[in-house]
């Protein structure tokens, strides 16, 4: 009983399915409702606290597996049905007809004359336009409803590097539970998207103690493990 | 008077009784006339049609210079052939030897594997219905009726509920073959042979 | 390199100065089959197309037989001519001087009214799109393109999202225009306009 109490919420039922692999391959596909599960994955995440993100990148990648497997599924459900089996009877082998060149009465006036007609028909339509690039529609037909936040993701990157620039001054190095202290856990999330951003080009340095599971950010390419610092 | 001339030419050419250089001039460039009318038709021309062509009535000469012609073709061991069909028809065709190996090359819109199947199976089993041919060669014969239809190589006549399809004339006379039915049959199985034979060497 | 290995080939595995015979009829049946690919063409062919019913990758050798075919028709004082085009392509064709000779006997077109009349707006227009044509001339263009790539007469590249159709150098060898497409769509307008001007004369 203590042992279940300890387990993460997402090794029960019903997301456990998402992280146990072997049960995966005994169900049919078809019985996995994979948006249920993870927006429920997400409220209970967000309800007990537990923010993980590398259960949700397992939750994630379970769930395109089985989006796979039902696609592979329904493939193989639109194979035609075998043709029913022709009556049995000798069939000969084709009948080449013999090759005989042939000279062609066309000439260049029976061309020319119908196009006369033609042209008339290309007159009912407006002459074709230089070939247009193809008009996009705009991202709001696309994407409806994105987060404008994200539009804005530069901006907003260049708004915590500045931030961050301000809270390293001296220490050179911040803590990530410092750095969302007080926020809400939605803006926690972003700011933790931002910083792997950032990470991306090497604006800052992130590096993650296995024990404490604590994050520490660096600004600038300055790489505290490699100092020695905090090498665990 | 115009046959003995040709016959005194061909038989001796040092004959010093005419001009025989001319003479066998004039015979080359008949012959090529016959070869020009055979080559443009791709099809068989009545002897009507060649005397026409080389502006003669004397079917005798006409015939006998296609079938100079066609020795010729024979000895000089070409890919073509000149062939007598029935009612003194001539026709110039390539030698079905050749056909696999250079099919690729012609343009023009032949029939794919798939119909000439449909069109063997008709023409050995004819008269034969429709509905015969599609338990036969599936669904996709309906398809195959219809353009062999429309090439006039197969005709269908109504017969009660049910369509009977046999072979046109025009196909008998396109391979050559006999009007009649069933020596129409024992000919095409011959040919069936040999092509098979043939494929067989090619692959082999 | 090649030709010595078929050279060596031609030769019996088993004699190495090789029975002559079994060479000739090597090279007999070789010419015969340039013979045949070229009949039944009826087009220029390429050294390359040429090479491949040869099967062999020896355009070398492959000039070589089509120029003793060509000598071959040219001593034969025959009909039919085999000439070399510019870029190394050949064709077998009818002398010219046998022409009004037998154009009688040539009835069947290269294509009926609907699919050359979308042939005749796509050889104005190119490049021109498939859709444009399509607008033009209606659903059964699609149709009608098809066919004209099968026969070799229109080629389509793809654009985007869009297929670009042109003539090809077929098309021009067939109608005797330029393969210059600017040059050939000249060509085209001015008979276009010398027939109009024509016309227009004999109806005033």
């Amino acid at each position: 009983m203590a042992a279940t109490a300890k387990k993460p919420f997402y090794l029960r039922p019903p997301w456990n399915i998402l992280f146990e692999f072997h049960k995966l391959e005994k169900l049919t596909p078809w019985n996995i409702n994979i948006a249920y599960l993870l927006t429920t994955f997400l409220e209970e995440m967000e309800k007990t606290g537990q923010i993980d993100f590398r259960a949700s990148g397992v939750a994630l990648d379970s769930s395109a597996l089985i989006y796979l497997m039902k696609s592979k599924l329904l493939l193989k459900l639109e194979e035609p049905p075998p043709p029913p089996k022709p009556l049995q009877d000798f069939l000969p082998p084709p009948l080449f007809l013999p090759l005989r060149h042939e000279l062609t009465s066309t000439t260049i006036r029976h061309l020319l004359e119908v196009l006369d007609d033609v042209l008339k028909g290309e007159a009912l339509h407006r002459t074709e336009k230089a070939p247009a690039e193809p008009i996009l529609p705009t991202p709001s037909e696309v994407l409806p409803q994105i987060d404008y936040y994200l539009m804005e993701i530069e901006l907003q990157m260049d708004r915590l590097y500045k931030s961050l620039t301000e809270m390293v001054k001296g220490a050179g190095i911040i803590q990530f539970s410092t750095l969302i202290k007080g926020i809400a856990r939605l803006e926690a999330i972003r700011t933790f998207i931002l910083l792997l951003f950032l990470a991306q080009e090497e604006r800052v340095s992130l590096w993650q103690d296995e024990e404490t599971e604590e994050i520490y950010i660096t600004v600038g390419g300055f790489d505290t493990a490699r100092n020695g610092k905090l090498t665990p | 008077m115009e046959d003995l001339t040709l016959q005194e030419m061909e038989n001796s050419p040092h004959d010093s009784s005419g001009p025989s250089q001319s003479r066998q001039e004039k015979t080359t460039n008949e012959l090529a006339l016959v070869e020009a009318a055979l080559y443009v038709a791709g099809r068989p021309l009545t002897l009507s049609e060649i005397c026409s062509v080389l502006k003669t009535r004397s079917k005798n000469k006409t015939k006998r210079l296609v079938k100079m012609l066609s020795q010729e073709y024979a000895s000089r061991n070409t890919a073509l052939e000149i062939l007598e069909l029935k009612d003194e028809r001539y026709v110039l065709q390539l030698k079905a030897d050749f056909t696999p190996h250079v099919r690729k090359l012609v343009k023009r819109p032949l029939l794919s594997v798939g119909p000439l199947k449909t069109l063997s199976y008709i023409a050995l089993r004819q008269p034969v219905s429709q509905k015969r041919v599609v338990e036969v060669r599936g669904r996709h014969a309906y398809g195959h009726i219809k353009l062999l239809k429309e090439m006039g190589l197969v005709a269908s006549e109504r017969k009660g509920r049910s369509a009977i399809l046999r072979t046109t004339d025009y196909f008998a006379d396109y391979f050559g073959l006999s009007h009649d039915i069933s020596i129409m049959k024992k000919e095409l199985k011959r040919i069936l042979e040999r092509d098979k034979a043939l494929k067989e060497a090619d692959e082999g």
